[in-house]
Formats: C-alpha cells, structure tokens, sequence
C-alpha cells in the first residue's frame, strides 16, 4: 500500500502530526497483516470537532478494522468536496449544505453518516449593540465566513423577514473574532464549539454577549457529516462500513468522555490551549450527542433535517445548479445501518 | 616601445591556400543604397546612394570619408549587420548572409565592443570558441596575439581596467585571432599613438602579405590609407557616394621609407584633393 | 502596420484555439476532469452575461483598491531605492528589509491590516502595497545604480549637484527599470487585491466572488470572476507596454 | 566600499532602529491611545521575540519545514521563470502570444489551481512543489526578460559577424549580460518563495510556519502568530541575503560600479 | 565640406576677462602618482608615478604618450573625478574639487559619453541646464555650438542614430557650449576625418585666442600636438612619467601654412624622438 500513501498527500516530516496517531496505536490488527489505507479530509485544522477521529485512530479502533487511516488537516484553500471528488482524499468532512450545493453540481458525492445532529451555529454580539433578537440585526454589521457557511443566517433573516441587502450589512469575518471585539461588526457567526469559547476566553464574560441560537430559531441546517465519492464508494463497501464502525466508536467514546479526547486531539496539535480543546470537545459532544438522543445513534441520517436543510439551501441560493435531491444515492444510510447492526 | 615584443607573431597566421590563387572579385557592390528611417518623425537619412565598388580577392582597400558620410553603414552592409534598402551586394559571388555563415568575416569595429564580464584573455578567445577551437589552440593563440597587441600583461583584467587604445587594441586582437579571410576594420587605430599605430600598420601588412586576406579598412588617415593600401576609396557625404578611387601603386612590401617617397606624397595629395572638391 | 496586425493576430488565434480545445473537452481529458470540475468557456461567458452588473461592480471594487495600492507601493518601494542610492551606507539596508516583506504571506498580512483599517477598501490597499513595494525597490535600485562608464563621471565635472545627478542621470536611466517593476507589479496588485478579499469585511470585489464561488462548487461563476481579473490584467499591461513604448523609446528594448 | 565590518555595525544600527521604532510603536498604541486591539495591530516587539524563545526549536522545526520546501519551489520556479524568458526573447512573436497566458496565469487563485495541479500529476507533495513555483516564477521571467531585450545592439552585431549559433549568442552574451536583471529578479523572488512554501503549507500540510501561522491565526493566539510572521520574515530576509552572496559571486565585473556607489 | 557652415560662431564664446591679465600658475601637479589596485587579485597598475608638471593661466598643453600610459588619468586627476594615490595637485592654488564645484572644467571624454535618452539638442543642452541657464539662452547656443561642429541637422536625433565621429562631435560641442575656463580634451578629435579636424583645430584656436582659456588636450596625432600648442607634454608608459616637455614657439595666431615651415617639422621630428627615446 506504499504507492497508495503517495497519493494520499502524506509528510513524513518530524513535525507529523498524524504519524504520532499512527504509531501510538497500540494494538494490532485482527487480520495481523496488511491494512487498508484510508484518508480522511477534514473541513478545518485539526482539533476537538473532529475529535472522534482522532480518539479512534489513537486507540487503534481504524486498526482494529484493518484500516491505515491518515488524517489530513484542512485549511483556507482546501474545499473537502474537491479533494474527496479527485481523490486526494477517500473520506471527507465537510456541511450538509456544502455537500448538496456540490452533488447539485454533478459531483457524485454521498453522505454515509451524520456526525452533527444539531448546528453549532451562533450568531454573537456583544450586549451593548443592543442585539437581544434577531430582529434587532436590521441596520446592523452582521459577520460570516461565506462561501456555503452562509445559508442558516440567510435563512435567520428570511424568518424575521429581514433582507439581506437592504436591511442590514453581511460582511465577510476573517477567521479571527477580533472584529467583534473591537466592535468593527456588531454581529459575529461563531460555532459553540470554537469562536464562542475564544470569546469567552479573552475575557469577554458570557454576560456581556447576546447569543443567536439557529436550533432555537429552527433555521438549524445540518453540519459536519463524513461523504464519499460515490464511485469509490461503490467499490469498497466493506472498508466504508469499516471505517464507520470504528469511527463511531471513537465519537462515542469522545462524547462520553470529552476531557480524555480534548487531551488527546491537544496532542496532536499543541497550536491551541489545552483547555479550549477541551472545552470544543464537551461542546462538540452536545452536537453529537444532544440532549436525549440515543448514543447508539451517533451517526444516522436524519433524513427529515436533512430535508430541512435542502428546502432552506434551495431558498437562499439563487445560484444553485439543481435543487437538491434527497434520496439514497445522495444520503445513503446503508454503511451506517451495516456498521452499527 | 617596451609595452611591445617584436617577436614574429605572423606564423601562426597562416591560412589554407587552397584557393589564394584566383584573384577574381571578391566582394561586389551595386547600385547601394542606405535609407534610415527617423523614428521621431524627422526625415529620414541616406547613409548611402548608388554606391557601386568592386573588390578583388586579397585586395587590401581603404575607405576614406568625412565624418557621418557613410563608412561604417557600408561595412556593415558588407559583413551582413544591416539589409541594404536597395541595390545588391555579393562576396565571392554569395550573399553577405552566406558568408557571414560561414564564418569569413572578421570585424574590428569602430567602438570596441568588449564583454564587461569577460577578462581580456576571454575576450579574444570568445570568437574562437565560435569556432570550436580546442582550448589549448585557444590559449596559446590568445597569448600570440596579446603580444602581438602589446597587451600580454593584462589579459586577467577586466576591459574597464584598461584605456581607450588598449581596448582598441584587445578588438584588433580579437578579429585577427580567428584568421578571418574578410577583413573589415572600421578606424581601428585611430585611438592608437603614432608609434604603436605603425607597428601594428607594418603587422598588419606582414599578415596580409602571407596570409592574402581581404581588408576593407576604414580610416581617417590619409597617409595610413595609402601606407597600408592597393586602392583607395573616398566617399562624400550626405548622401554617401563614392566621390573617388585612387590606385595605389607603390611596391611592396612597403616599410616606413616608402612614406618619405615623393610618390607616397603624391598620393596623398591627390586624395586630399579628391576630398577637398567634395 | 502589418506587424500590429500580427501582434493582435497572432496572441489571438492562438487564444482562439486554446479556447476552441477548451470548449471542446480536450483540456478535460487531458486532465480527467469532468465539465464541472472546470467549466467550459461558452459556460463561463453565460455565466459571466447573466452576472454581469455585478461582475463589473465587483471589479470595479478590485481594481479601484488594487490601483491605488500599486500607486502607493510603487512609489513607497521607488523611494526605498532612492534613499539606498543616495545614502548608501545607511540605506541599503533598507532594500533587505523591505524584500523582506515579500516573504509575509498575505494571508498573515490580511488580518493584520484588518485591524488597521476599518474599510475593506484601506485594508486591500494596505496589503497590495506590502505587496508592490519589493519589487520596485529592487528594479528602481538596479536602475539608479547601473550607470553606463563615465556618466557619473560627465556630471560630475559639471559639478552638478546630487539633485541634478539624481534628475538628469539616475531618474531616465532608471526608467526601463521602473516599468520592469510595474509589469511584474500589475498581476501581483491584482492577485493580493483578490486574495485580501478573502479575509475582508465585506461581500464584494473580484477575490470574494472567487472564494465564494469557487467553494461552494459554482465552478462556472468563480472562473468568470478569474477570466475577469485576467482580462484587467491583461488591460492593465497593454497599457503599460504602450506608455513604456513612448517613454523610453531611445531604449535598447524599444528598437 | 563599504567594509563588511562596516556593514554589519550598519545593520545593527538598523536592527536597534527598528527594534525602538517599534516598541515605541507598540507603546503608543497600548500606553497612550490604550487601543483595545494594540497586540493585533502592533504587539510588543520584545513579547513577539519572547514567544519564539520560549517556542524556539518548535518554530525553528517548521521553519525548516518551510524553508526547504521554498528552496525546491524557489529552484523550480526560477528556473521556468528562466527558461520563460529565454523563449520569449527568441521571437517577438511568441512573446506576443506567451503573455496573456501569462498574466492569466497569474490571475488563477490557488483556490482555482489547486484542483488542476493534482489532476494532472496526481500526487499531492508534487502538486505543492509546483504550486510554490507557479507563484515564484514571474518576477523572475519579467525581469530575465528585460535584460535579454536589453542588450546593446553592437554587442550583438559582434556576435552575427562570426555568424555564432543561438547557443552561443545565448550563452556568451544574451545571459551573461542579463545577469545583473536575473539577480533583480531573484531578489525579489526569493522572499516570495517563502511566501509561496507557507501557501502551499496551508494546503493540508501537517507542519510548517504555514500550519502555525493559520492554527494561531483561527486559535486567537496572537503571539504565536505574530512570531510565525518574524519567522517567516526571517526567511526572507536568509533567502534575500543568499541571492546577495550568490550575486557577489557570479557578477564579478560589476566590482567598480560598487565602490563608485560608496565614494 | 557642405556639412559644416563656416560662419563665426565665436562671437557669443567671449568671456569675462577679468581676471585675464594674470598669467600666474594655473594648475600645479607635484609628485603625483596614482595606482589601481587590481581587484581580481593581480597585480596594481601604476598609470601614473611621481609627475610633476606646471601649467600657466591661458595656456594651451598637449600630452602626448603611448596608449596606456596615463594621459587619461591624469586628466581625470585634474578634474577631481580621480584622487592620486600620493602627490598633490593645486588648480589656482585651490584643490581640484574647489575648482570642480565652481565649474570651471569643461570636459571632452575620450568615449562620447552621451545619454541615450536625450536628443542630441539636448544632450548639448545638458550642461548649461546644470548652470542655470535661461532656456532662450541655452537654445540659441546649441544651435550655434552645432552648427560649430556641423551637427544642426541632427539635433533631433538620439545617439544610437550617429555615427562615431558624429558623437564624439556632440561631445565636443557640449563641452565648448559652457565657455569653460579650464578645458580638458581627452582625444577630441580621434575619430574625425583630416578636413573635419582641421577646422575644429582652428575654430579651438580662434576660441582660445578670444577667451584664454587653459587648454589641456590630449592627442596622438604630433602634428595636431605641435600646431596647437604652447607646450607639448609627452609621457611614457608603464609606469607614467613626464619623459619630455617641448615648448611650441610658433608665432601665433597659426594657421595652416605654419604647418609647411621647416620649423613645424623641427619640433615635429623632436617630439618624435623624445618619444622614442622611451
Ligand atoms: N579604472 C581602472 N582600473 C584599473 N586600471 C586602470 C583604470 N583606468 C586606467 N587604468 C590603467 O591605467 C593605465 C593608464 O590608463 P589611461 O586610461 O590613463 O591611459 P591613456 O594614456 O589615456 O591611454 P589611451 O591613449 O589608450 O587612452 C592603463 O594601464 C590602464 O590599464
Ligand atoms: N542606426 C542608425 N539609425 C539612423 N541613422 C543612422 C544609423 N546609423 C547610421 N546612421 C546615419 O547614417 C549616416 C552614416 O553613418 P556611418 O556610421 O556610416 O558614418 P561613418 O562614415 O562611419 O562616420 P564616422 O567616420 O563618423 O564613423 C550618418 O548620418 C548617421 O547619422
Ligand atoms: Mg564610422
Ligand atoms: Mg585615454
């Protein structure tokens, strides 16, 4: 499988981060010889909300299948979709909105499980711009990242019916929150999870910050989802079913005990503070496993949310190739059903 | 002279003469005419008009002109550096371009165009190399004609390290180096002192002499250009024109007496008069 | 005359075939690329018809910052070389540091200069600046310094004054060097203009309908907002070789 | 001539110039204007110098990282940049034609590139390397090329006269005379190579100054960030001074135009 | 020679005489010497070694020496574009740079040295620009100093566009355009045919006469040194030394006749030998 890691992007450098996850895996496989080799594309740079991963690959549960997995991390000029599409990847990460708005394209792309059940999106402002509802955005700055991040508060606004033109101004976030702080946007998006706790941990009490839940507004799109290319797909079932199962059983062991996986994902990448890992982690544990849903469900499709999510997408992108289909070639529940029998 | 070594540089120089025999015409020129546009919107200047010239194989011509008239254009129509705007050239019955290619010419011209970033020594030895001499024919050349040139001692120099004449001079060394069977020479010693002008005059004439080169060779010297000789071409200005040919019928070999002759005055006089009545 | 046409002619059928190639998959296959991974030109210029309000105002917004921070950076990184020409013990060094700001990346440069400026217009002119400077000081340093033997020397024993030196010497035979420097600055001004975008506070300008598009996998309006920038590129250097042509035309490279 | 004893009490005066320039900078925002945002739009200098003792052989690592990849990238793309140049200046007619394309080239973001570069070598440390090269070459063939379109017309006519091949009219004038250009050229270059490496870095690299610049970037980490921008400023300033050494070496001829500069 | 408008141009050349009548020492070289160290790890060149030389207010000095050995140094020298490496030179008992800033030079350099992007009217031009001069001014005198060296109809060309002796023309009437006091011309007319030349000779003469000015003029050619001078300076070579001084004293103002006289031939032959005396 040497040829293969060629192609899968790989650094054997010191600074490897995934060649720690690799060689820390303690036990060896089941079938004690070769392991099939699987990389995995994040949406964004390594940390806590991809935390399941690593606590599999770190206890050895991608071996344990019989599975070499690498991890690549994301970054700003890397669009999962694309990587997964052309192979750079086998396996990715990335939006549920993101996804349709490629496989509306005509890339044969599929969802094989739903990692997010709730979105992590808020929208943040401090208390003093006045922002107590959503009405309250009309004639402010309100920030996002774009480029498919956008959709849940296009549809926030539809709800209040406030236009996104005229009423208010939308402007591109850079990928720090320093434009709330210093108050050049009124309105920040920030996920639970990461912008959120950075906030809170410069210093900003939690008091002094107006938060915009989209559950709560139930504009909530679906989030971090893993997809395959649907060819590829086609040809390695097993390793799917595989991967997932391995992959479940790290987030549910991540989600159990986010503390442990913070370490852990801290470990791997030391850019963060290990407290905020791990407060990402517990924060990311309430996306996978929300209040009152069954961990042994970590994963499933929701198909009805994932409806939601294609009738909002189709509403606010004008631009759309097609409207998105939801069906089980798109969303294919079958790996996952095969992976959690 | 102590910056020279009298040392017969000359055998060296010797070429295949298979073919010195013929003395047929060498270069052709006929009806030339050389118009440069002004780029600026000005009018335009004839470097040359109807120029007509015939030279023979192993002559040794000078081209005598005032200032602007002309002389230079001509060379360089001659070695293929510039298209005649009309009219026609042939050498050896060829195009200048065929014979440029086959690498007959040597040039010294009027400004020496060295290579900054090349010592002395490598700028001589550059058209050599065009050649695909072998080096050790290369450097043992190189040193034949530095010496020849008065210049053996700074040949590791760069060409800013060196005067005006002594530049000139590394160009003179260079066009002789490759035994060219054209020889054009534009004002070659013209930066040069009396004395080290004459020696390289009677070097010059050694080297023709053994060698049967053709020189077309460019001055301001009226004595120079009968010195050094068989005709004499004078050109007028504005436009240039071939306003007279004079033969020069002196014997050879010529050294240094020859020029207190009263024919060698006669010469003289009489192109200084088909000058004057430009 | 005829070698205009040719110039026009040429760069252009070639063009029309390439595009012709394009259009006709073979680039795709070449590449193994599906239509919508790269779309093909007819789609892009549908694309680009049905945008195209918006695709002008988004260039205008590109170009307007792009511009004012070439000007800018040009003459921050002309005056670099002046002063490390005319003092040169002390200014030289000055040329190391400012090529050392070519190794910032722009995207380190962008939040910085998100924080400086408030508007994204002053943000993107902050970045094309840092960008264009290098090469300017570098190109103007070459040309204020290469002089031909003897220049120097001629005004000299005019006993002409460091300013005459400067202005009558250095300042044309700098000036090949200057449009060198614009030329490799125009693509530059534009691409960090584009790439600043990305990190702007705003939701306009060639670079963020690039990004936008180009992640959400609406390949057919990202490469119409990259055909647009190619085009002011394009534009822009035409313009630059034919002021070039009249500015230096007693040039060597101009005969 | 300024002596190297010279130069080096010069840029020391430099480094303490800016180093106070800076820290009064830093001091104006933070004491006097009491900006909110002073450590993210001019921290402290001596803060920023702190964070990469205390993160040094971290940083050094991936500097390293960076750096080697610049040179690869810096190599591939001079060179192209090179050969670009020489093609160009061969015939009008192809310089006509090369450069739309290569001003579009300059206008496809990574974003757009990335995707194609792999398709069409399909290996991802391959398609980095030409990446950082892609953006390296430019200011090289620019520059290259305006030498090459310099050079003296009599220079030239030397060359024709003993009817030289183009091999050797390259090779003994065209070249050696652009030089002085190429150096320009690599000057500006070199530093942008890094740029480039950090780039590429970004492009799901696991290591590299790239990696921390975008980590403390995203993290809120601002001293992390500002001393991965010093390293990669580092580089540039390593990378500009190794063309300098190389120019030294290769342009003897041009001594007497230096000490002319110092008189 | 239709080129050339014989009309007086000196007229605008006269200057303010008073300080004329002196004919105190104008220029004072003691024991200078000058050595170029060579950089690539040679051996240094002495040009120059322990000259010692006076020159009066209004005179008129030829050096003459074999190529190479210092004449354009120790013009240079004069001029403060050079420092000697030992030795002192006064120029009016000030330093050379005292007199460089009060632009008293007038320099004709051995090259051209014309800036390329300037038409030829305005490379004329440039110098009087560097004196402040009024524009009706400087446009009446370039056209005047052109007309001198027989260039009007160039003014608008650039130098790429003359020939040789053309540019070393423009070089010349740039340099005579500022009425300088001290006049230094390195080869000055090197590159001109004889008729060209001679005319420049006597136009020189006639501006010499009418301004006194002190002339250094470094040539090859004996004849033009003899016909021109007050004093002829010949150097030697390798290193430079002073080997001979000659004092000229044909009646004045001379004209071409003066060069048939026994006299002319007299110093002729003398600088010749003291030359090969070397
Ligand atoms: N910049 C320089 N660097 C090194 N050596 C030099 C430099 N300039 C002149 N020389 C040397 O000094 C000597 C004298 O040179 P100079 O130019 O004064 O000669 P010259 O008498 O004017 O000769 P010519 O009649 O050929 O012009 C020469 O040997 C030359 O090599
Ligand atoms: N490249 C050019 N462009 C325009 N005009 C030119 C060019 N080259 C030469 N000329 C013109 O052609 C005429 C002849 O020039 P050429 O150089 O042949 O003169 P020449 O006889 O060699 O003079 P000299 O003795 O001064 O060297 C001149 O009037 C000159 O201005
Ligand atoms: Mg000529
Ligand atoms: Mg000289």
């Amino acid at each position: 499988s040497s040829d293969k890691s060629a192609t899968g992007g790989t650094e054997t450098t010191a600074a490897e981060t995934t060649a720690a996850v690799e060689t820390t895996a303690a036990e060896t496989t089941a079938a004690g010889g070769e392991l099939d080799k699987v990389t995995l594309q994040l949406k964004w740079l390594p940390q806590s909300q991809f935390m399941g991963y690593y606590v599999a690959a770190e206890k050895g549960y991608y071996e344990e299948e019989g599975i070499d997995i690498e991890i690549l991390p994301g970054g700003s000029d890397i669009i999962p979709e694309q990587n997964v599409y052309n192979g750079v990847a086998n396996i990715g990460v990335t939006w549920v909105s993101s996804l349709m708005t490629y496989q509306a394209q005509g890339y044969e792309l599929q969802e094989i499980a739903q990692i997010f059940q709730k979105s992590g999106l808020l929208l943040v402002s401090k208390a003093e711009t006045g922002i107590a509802s959503p009405e309250d955005l009309a004639g402010k700055k309100v920030g996002n990242w774009f480029g498919g991040n956008e959709y849940e508060i296009l549809a926030l606004l539809e709800k209040y019916q406030l236009d996104k033109n005229s009423d208010l101004e939308l402007v591109q976030q850079d990928y720090t929150m320093d434009q709330v702080k210093e108050g050049s946007i009124d309105a920040a998006s920030a996920m639970t999870y990461n912008e959120f706790g950075l906030l809170l941990e410069s210093g900003i009490a939690k008091e002094d910050l107006n938060v915009i839940d989209m559950n709560d507004e139930g504009v909530a799109m679906m989030e971090d989802c893993l997809f395959v290319n649907s060819e590829w797909a086609a040809e390695n079932e097993d390793l799917i079913v595989r991967f997932l199962r391995a992959s479940i059983k790290g987030w549910a062991e991540a989600s159990a005990n986010p503390q442990a996986a913070g370490e852990i994902v801290y470990n791997v990448d030391k850019s963060v503070s290990l407290e905020h890992q791990v407060y990402m982690a517990e924060e990311v544990a309430k996306l996978v496993v929300p209040e009152g849903f069954d961990p042994a469900n970590i994963g499933s499709i929701d198909m009805a949310a994932i409806q939601q999510t294609a009738d909002y997408l189709a509403l606010y992108n004008k631009d759309l190739a097609a409207t998105p289909v939801v069906d089980d070639s798109t969303f294919t529940a079958k790996y996952w059903e095969e992976a959690t029998k | 002279m102590e910056a020279f070594n009298y040392t017969d540089t000359t055998e060296f120089m010797e070429r295949d003469f298979s073919n010195s025999k013929e003395t047929g015409t060498e270069i052709k020129i006929e009806n030339v005419s050389m118009v440069f546009p002004d780029k600026n919107g000005g009018e335009p200047v004839t470097a040359l008009q109807n120029v007509n010239l015939e030279i023979k194989q192993g002559e040794f011509i000078s081209l005598l002109g005032p200032s602007g008239c002309g002389k230079t254009t001509l060379l360089r129509l001659i070695a293929d550096l510039l298209q005649p705007t009309s009219g026609n050239i042939t050498v050896r019955g060829e195009t200048p371009r065929d014979v440029r290619l086959k690498k007959k010419y040597g040039i010294v011209f009027q400004n020496p165009v060295l290579y900054d970033w090349r010592t002395i020594r490598r700028n001589v030895c550059m058209p050599m190399e065009l050649m695909g001499m072998k080096k050790s024919e290369r450097t043992a050349r190189v040193t034949k004609m530095l010496e020849l040139v008065g210049l053996l001692d700074f040949g590791k120099h760069y060409p800013y390290e060196l005067s005006g004449g002594m530049q000139q001079r590394v160009g003179i060394a260079r066009a002789l180096a490759i035994k060219p069977e054209i020889l054009l020479m534009d004002e070659p010693f013209s930066a040069l002192d009396e004395f080290t002008r004459e020696k390289l005059q009677i070097d010059l004439l050694r080297i023709w002499n053994k060698t049967n080169k053709t020189v077309i060779f460019v001055t301001h010297n009226i004595s120079e250009a009968v010195f050094l000789s068989d005709r004499v071409v004078v050109l007028s200005p504005h436009p240039g024109r071939v306003s007279a040919v004079v033969d020069i019928d002196l014997p050879r070999p010529r050294d240094m007496e020859c020029r207190q002759t009263p024919e060698f005055f006669d010469y003289m006089t009489k192109i200084r008069n088909s000058f004057e009545g430009v | 005359m005829k070698d205009k046409i040719k110039n026009i002619v040429l760069p252009a059928s070639f063009g029309i075939l390439m595009i012709a190639l394009w259009e006709g998959r073979m680039i795709h296959k070449l590449l193994g690329f599906k239509p919508f991974q790269l779309p093909i030109p007819s789609e892009i210029i549908k694309t680009l018809s049905k945008n195209f309000n918006k695709a002008i105002i988004d260039t205008l917004t590109t170009v307007n910052g792009a511009l004012v921070g070439l000007v800018i950076g040009c003459i921050i990184g002309f005056l670099v070389a002046v002063i490390a020409t005319q003092f040169p013990k002390w200014g030289y060094t000055g040329l190391t540091v400012i090529a050392t700001f070519n190794a910032i990346p722009i995207v380190a440069l962008s939040p910085i200069m998100n924080r400086w400026f408030e508007s994204g217009f002053g943000q993107k002119v902050g970045v094309v600046t840092v960008v264009c400077m290098g090469a300017m000081a570098i190109n103007s340093y070459r040309g204020l310094n290469d002089l031909k033997p003897f220049a120097r020397d001629l005004m000299q024993s005019y006993a002409a004054s460091e300013k005459e030196v400067f202005f009558k010497l250095r300042l044309p035979n700098c000036l090949p060097s200057i449009f060198t420097a614009i030329k490799i600055n125009v693509p530059a001004a534009l691409m960090a203009a584009m790439i600043s975008e990305y990190f702007a506070a705003s939701t306009s300008g060639l670079g963020f309908g690039v990004k936008d598009n180009l992640r959400k996998g609406m390949m057919a309006m990202g490469w119409s907002y990259i055909v647009m920038a190619s085009l002011v590129g394009i534009i822009l250097y035409l313009f630059i070789i034919v002021v070039e042509r009249r500015a230096i035309k007693w040039h060597a490279s101009q005969r | 001539m300024i002596s190297k004893k010279e130069r080096l009490r010069v840029n020391i005066v430099w480094v303490i110039g800016i180093f106070l320039v800076w820290e009064l900078g830093a001091f104006f925002l933070a004491g006097v204007l009491n900006d909110p945002m002073a450590d993210a739009k001019l921290p402290y200098l001596h803060t920023i110098f702190w964070v990469i003792i205390q993160n040094f052989s971290e940083l050094l690592g991936a500097a390293g990282l960076t750096f080697s990849r610049a040179i690869l990238g810096f190599i591939l793309g001079a060179g192209v940049g090179f050969l670009l140049a020489i093609v160009m200046s061969l015939s009008k007619t192809v310089e006509k034609i090369a450069f739309p394309y290569l001003i579009f080239s300059q206008m496809v973001p990574v974003l757009g590139l990335a995707p194609i570069i792999f398709n069409l070598v399909r290996d991802m440390n391959t398609s980095r390397t030409i990446i950082a090269a892609y953006i390296t070459f430019f200011p090289v063939s620019v520059n290259m090329l305006s030498g090459l379109t310099s050079v003296d017309n009599e220079k030239k006519e030397l060359m024709y006269s003993y009817a030289a091949g183009k091999k050797s009219i390259y090779f003994k004038l065209m070249i050696p005379y652009s030089l002085p250009y190429l150096f320009a050229g690599l000057k500006i270059a070199a530093p942008m190579s890094v740029t480039a490496s950090i780039l590429v870095d970004m492009l799901g690299s696991s290591g590299g100054i790239g990696v921390k610049l975008l980590y403390s970037l995203y993290s809120g980490t601002k001293d992390m960030f500002w001393a991965s921008v010093f390293t990669s400023a580092a580089m540039g300033i390593i990378s500009y001074s190794i063309i300098l050494i190389l120019e030294k070496k290769f342009i003897p001829w041009k001594k007497e135009v230096v000490q002319k500069e110092g008189a």
